[in-house]
């Protein structure tokens, strides 16, 4: 086996790369993917390599070109949608959530819909209250659509092709923070399998949850507190909707502890459907009441020291985690 | 033509002689077998057979029996949620289309969608949407995708005059005509966007003038005169299959009922509406079949008998016809896999 | 004290008209809110009695007007933006978090949006998928913004004079299922305090929560285990954000058991906070796991059957709450 | 006019003989001004000063500089995440603006908006908006309100070319039209949004033969000329003022340097670029005052040195300022009862 090393953004690139080669019914979509190369130069080189109609450039018009790829995907095409970043999403969010999501079921079973719809998510770059949403775990609310988020260089490469195989919308969020990460990419089978959550780290003293852009937060708060005598298990989510309850209760019943660490807004955030979860699955197994660490309740601001005040710091999840186990 | 052809059980009245009598028969066929069915509807909502929200099309078939017709049978639809008119012109099932209204499995949408969304995968009917110019982006990505695999199938897109508002229809037109996508953009002006006027929602209200702003040809047409709307449909449709270009007809028309079963309709002047029922499209072209000698009062009479027995047929299977088992609420959020 | 009793509508009404006529900074503005009299005839005659100007019929916009709304609150004016129903609302969604929520902090303080949108919300009358959305909960999760959903005729009538007095925006949702509702309205104060939760009845052996449309079924599965000689305690929430934790807490400290009724699809539904906070708060004062009562994870079916079973019933109520205390 | 007039604090150099001189004189200061706090900014945003986004608009300061002093002081502006000229122009001071850039308590707004979020109440600069076409909603709302409470303001609403093919776009050209609000829309054609190029996002490129579809006057404007961009901008405002009705200029402009700092600028032709550097509005502006005399060696110098100054005590006093207090995070999330 291959182990070679690459970023997140080249992960995700040649992913793009291998679905645009091996199956002609897709084409990537969005502002700027082609000519500029994508906002955050994911699809580089790609439109050179397989020229404006399937690496199509669109107007800023993010309800006509998601729509648009919603249609086509009816038509038998397998899309996948650009949006720069989440923060864009809600000018799209009628096509995502009321066609869609519901097609498949309000037509009675006739028409699903194979799109996938990447995008950026997060905050952690300065880039303050309108550029700095943390929305997947709100997504996650819909019924009808899959919700992904590529936490490491290996999903980044594999779980495209798994939400290009999947007959139904899949929405996937990639944190602004991973692009320029670097990971190990095995070469063998590419495929990841989004049904189940992975344990990025067992261990024995408390569950650590977390997906997406926490992960990394989540992983340093555990190798510092392993350094305690702390042994955290760590879980990557990977999928918010549908969440892989089995993984994450059953490494709650042998901890007896949890923490989760999600991006979001706290209040409605996917942490407080995780945490519920738990409760009404493990209220019994469980030695303490559940931490969250999430995001505070602001718009998030420009200046440096406050969105550091405002997002899941490893110092902050440290603390949950101690408070759980103390 | 006799009157007894009409009155035999499966076989269709006609057809009359030469080839222009029998289009334009076909055309009042079409137009009256829909107005019969929703006038059905409407007794069936007042008995509380039929639920929710029911949108109808009584004066507005011209449009529908001009149109839909003239699409070939890869081509796709895309409507809105008074759609009754352009699934029945498609050809969709009309039993399973009184089925959909009585909320039962054997509905087009296994009882799920009701009035408002209708879907049929057999000819690329693809609903039934309530949200206005939510239907719109879905057109051009049906367009898209049969244009990037090289068919040459068109998709006709249906709206009302109040979507021209939505920043769906800019953000659409403008996409369509940039990429050069085979849409037919049929955009129903029948005046009103629930109790809006026109005027009091457009600064401009030649709706084909501000489409052809972005490029496209696009022109009004008298939506009232089925054979104007047919002349268009494929004068339209030929420059988008051929010249792979977008298209857009505004067809002015009017709605005869209220918005829907909910609205008490006091925003419009009795007069008004009597003014447009003057130019009933039925009424004319059965006038003009008469004056013609085409249509006989027997022919005529054969027509409304056989849709009559259609549509009976229809309520009868729909009461009939079984419900979604609730066990089955759930399939379908996401695709079964096998 | 003048009693009167009045239709959910009529108080609506009556509170658009009184903030019509005390406040000339106030306007009314939206689709067919006036020549139609808005399409649950809330605003009925209201264009005739303040004219064009002030209840203001919009275009088919729901982006544009909506932002002219938090426009024109920047300016001065009190307007109150009505969306026909929260279906529509996602295609105004960006204007409201990312202008309405955000302008306040995001300027440092400098600007406050004084805006007030009422929507529509909820199922229950076969209108299908597109149609039938309960999104009050999932709106709670936007801080910025104060959510509040009135459930009983005097809140339809005094929650718009305290949303009005509200510097701040104000998001109302009316659940379709109540504008034909009655009941009786107290003629003094009008102003309702829209910071506190009401215990809508009384009650020691469980706490059921509800809001909105869910009252209703909360208050009918009270009732019912009366008989059994189950005394649940009926809390309305009222104000979905900020949620009141003080008196849903202080309540399960009494009960020691919780049910939440919730409209909203199941996985994070505002049910999921509630259930975590009380969690969070109250850990080991509760004698059984909290029950959630929630729609089904279905876009809403047509058919009637359907349609019923996906929503929460009485029935479900009943039967949550005697797991709770069985 | 002496060099060292300038080179007193405070003292402004200046001002020349006659009206016209004087006025060239001025719109030349806030060109300048413009150009040198934004080159402050790249220098500062290299040294890791400045964070987020920074998108400079060195290339397009006629635009602002010929429109925005042009308004009433009670005028209302809205603008983009390219704003720096807009808020300078309208008298924001500079060092709250420098301040803003550092994060600093002391910026315009708290430090929380950055480059892309000025905002200013005492000048009614409503920011500053980092979602495309975001802010024009806002605009159509702020000149209602003025338009229902009998002033006579208006609002000038700044947006790029990309802004035009968002669907609020035609939502809010549609409802100024229709209400004859009393907008002035400024859009600024620089040809490019991002890496995609006019003609590759619109069907129609005439921008405002777009705008003039919507029924309001609309013209376009070289925007590279700060005295056509201010002849257009008064004739414009007298039409929105005293008309009340809105009016559309295209400004023809362009972006000298990348999209953002993080845009390696790829999709553009140096050629281009060079070409349309030759027409920098503030080298046109220069030349033109030394062939007329009017502009001395020492006068530019002087005011060089004066805006020089100006903006090396913004930065002195930006590295100075005290950062808000982590304890304020939560602070105007909901406003303060008092
Ligand atoms: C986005 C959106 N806003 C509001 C509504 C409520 N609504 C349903 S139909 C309608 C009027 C539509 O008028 P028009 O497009 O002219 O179609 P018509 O009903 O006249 O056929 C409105 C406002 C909706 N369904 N979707
Ligand atoms: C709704 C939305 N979509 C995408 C973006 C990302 N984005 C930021 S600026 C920009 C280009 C805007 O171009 P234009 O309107 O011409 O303004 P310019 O930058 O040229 O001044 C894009 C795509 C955004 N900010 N908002
Ligand atoms: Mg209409
Ligand atoms: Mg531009």
């Amino acid at each position: 086996m291959n182990e070679k090393r690459v970023t997140y953004r080249e992960a995700l690139r040649e992913a793009l790369r291998e679905a645009l080669a091996g199956d002609d019914r897709v084409f990537l979509m969005g502002e700027d993917v082609g000519r500029y190369g994508g906002c955050f130069a994911v699809s580089l080189g790609l439109l050179e390599e397989f020229g404006p109609e399937r690496v199509r450039d669109t107007p800023m018009s993010e309800s006509a070109f998601v729509g648009a790829g919603i249609g086509a995907a009816l038509a038998g095409m397998r899309p996948v949608v650009e949006i720069m970043t989440v923060n864009f999403s809600l000018l799209a969010l009628d096509q995502i959530l009321n066609n869609a999501a519901t097609l498949l079921h309000m037509s009675g079973g006739q028409f699903n819909v194979p799109v996938v719809i990447r995008m950026a998510t997060g905050a952690g770059r300065q880039l303050a209250a309108q550029h700095s949403h943390s929305l997947e775990g709100w997504y996650a609310h819909i019924p009808g659509i899959r919700v992904v988020a590529p936490a490491t260089v290996e999903d980044a490469r594999g779980m495209l092709p798994t939400a290009l195989a999947d007959p139904d919308p899949v929405l996937m969020f990639e944190h602004v923070s991973l692009y320029s990460t670097e990971g190990e990419l095995g070469g063998a089978d590419r495929q990841v399998d989004i049904d189940r959550a992975a344990i990025r780290r067992p261990g024995r003293d408390a569950t650590l949850i977390a997906y997406g852009g926490t992960l990394v937060a989540a992983l340093a708060a555990a190798e510092e507190l392993s350094g305690e005598g702390i042994e955290v298990e760590v879980i990557d989510l990977r999928t918010l909707r549908p969440v892989d309850d089995a993984t994450v209760v059953g490494s709650v019943r042998r901890t007896h502890r949890a923490v989760i660490v999600d991006e979001g807004w706290r209040s409605g955030s996917l942490s407080a459907e995780l945490s519920t979860r738990i409760t009404e699955q493990a209220f019994y197994e469980l030695d303490a009441g559940i931490e969250r660490v999430c995001t505070a309740e602001v718009p998030i601001p420009y200046a440096r020291h406050l969105e550091e005040a405002a997002l899941p710091q490893p110092a902050a999840v440290v603390e949950a985690v101690r408070k759980a186990v103390g | 033509m006799t009157a007894d052809h009409g009155h035999e059980a499966g076989r269709r009245p006609g057809p009359p002689a030469d080839a222009g009598t029998k289009r334009r028969f076909e055309l009042l066929r079409q137009m009256l077998r829909i107005r019969r069915f929703e006038e059905k509807c409407v007794e069936l909502y007042s008995a509380a057979k039929i639920r929710g929200f029911l949108h109808v099309y009584i004066g507005e078939e011209a449009v529908a029996a001009g149109i839909v017709p003239s699409l070939e049978p890869g081509d796709a639809i895309v409507s809105t949620y008074r759609e009754h008119g352009h699934a029945l012109a498609r050809g969709v099932p009309l039993e399973a289309l009184m089925a959909e209204m009585y909320g039962r499995i054997t509905g087009v949408s296994r009882g799920r969608g009701g009035s408002m969304h209708l879907f049929d995968a057999d000819t690329r009917f693809y609903g039934g949407s309530a949200i206005v110019a939510g239907g719109l982006p879905l057109a051009a990505g049906l367009a898209l995708a049969d244009r990037m695999r090289g068919h040459r199938q068109v998709t006709a897109c249906f709206f009302g005059d109040g979507a021209v508002a939505e920043g769906e229809f800019h953000e659409c037109l403008n996409l369509a005509a940039l990429w050069r996508l085979p849409v037919l953009f049929c955009c129903e002006n029948n005046l009103y966007a629930m109790g809006t006027a026109l005027a009091r929602a457009q600064a401009q209200t030649d709706l084909a003038l501000r489409a052809a702003s972005y490029g496209m040809a696009a022109w009004p047409v008298d939506g009232m005169d089925v054979l104007a709307v047919e002349d268009a449909a494929r004068q339209a449709l030929g420059m988008v299959r051929d010249g792979g270009v977008p298209c857009f007809l505004e067809l002015r028309t009017y709605r005869f009922r209220a918005h829907s079963m909910y609205d008490s309709d006091r925003y419009r002047d009795k007069a008004e509406i009597e003014a447009w029922k003057e130019r009933d499209p039925i009424t004319a072209l059965v006038s003009r079949g008469r004056a013609d000698g085409e249509l006989t009062d027997e022919g005529l009479a054969a027509l409304e008998e056989e849709i009559a027995v259609e549509i009976e047929r229809a309520v009868e299977a729909a009461e009939a016809a079984p419900m979604e088992p609730v066990a089955d609420l759930t399939r379908f959020v996401y695709s079964e896999r096998t």
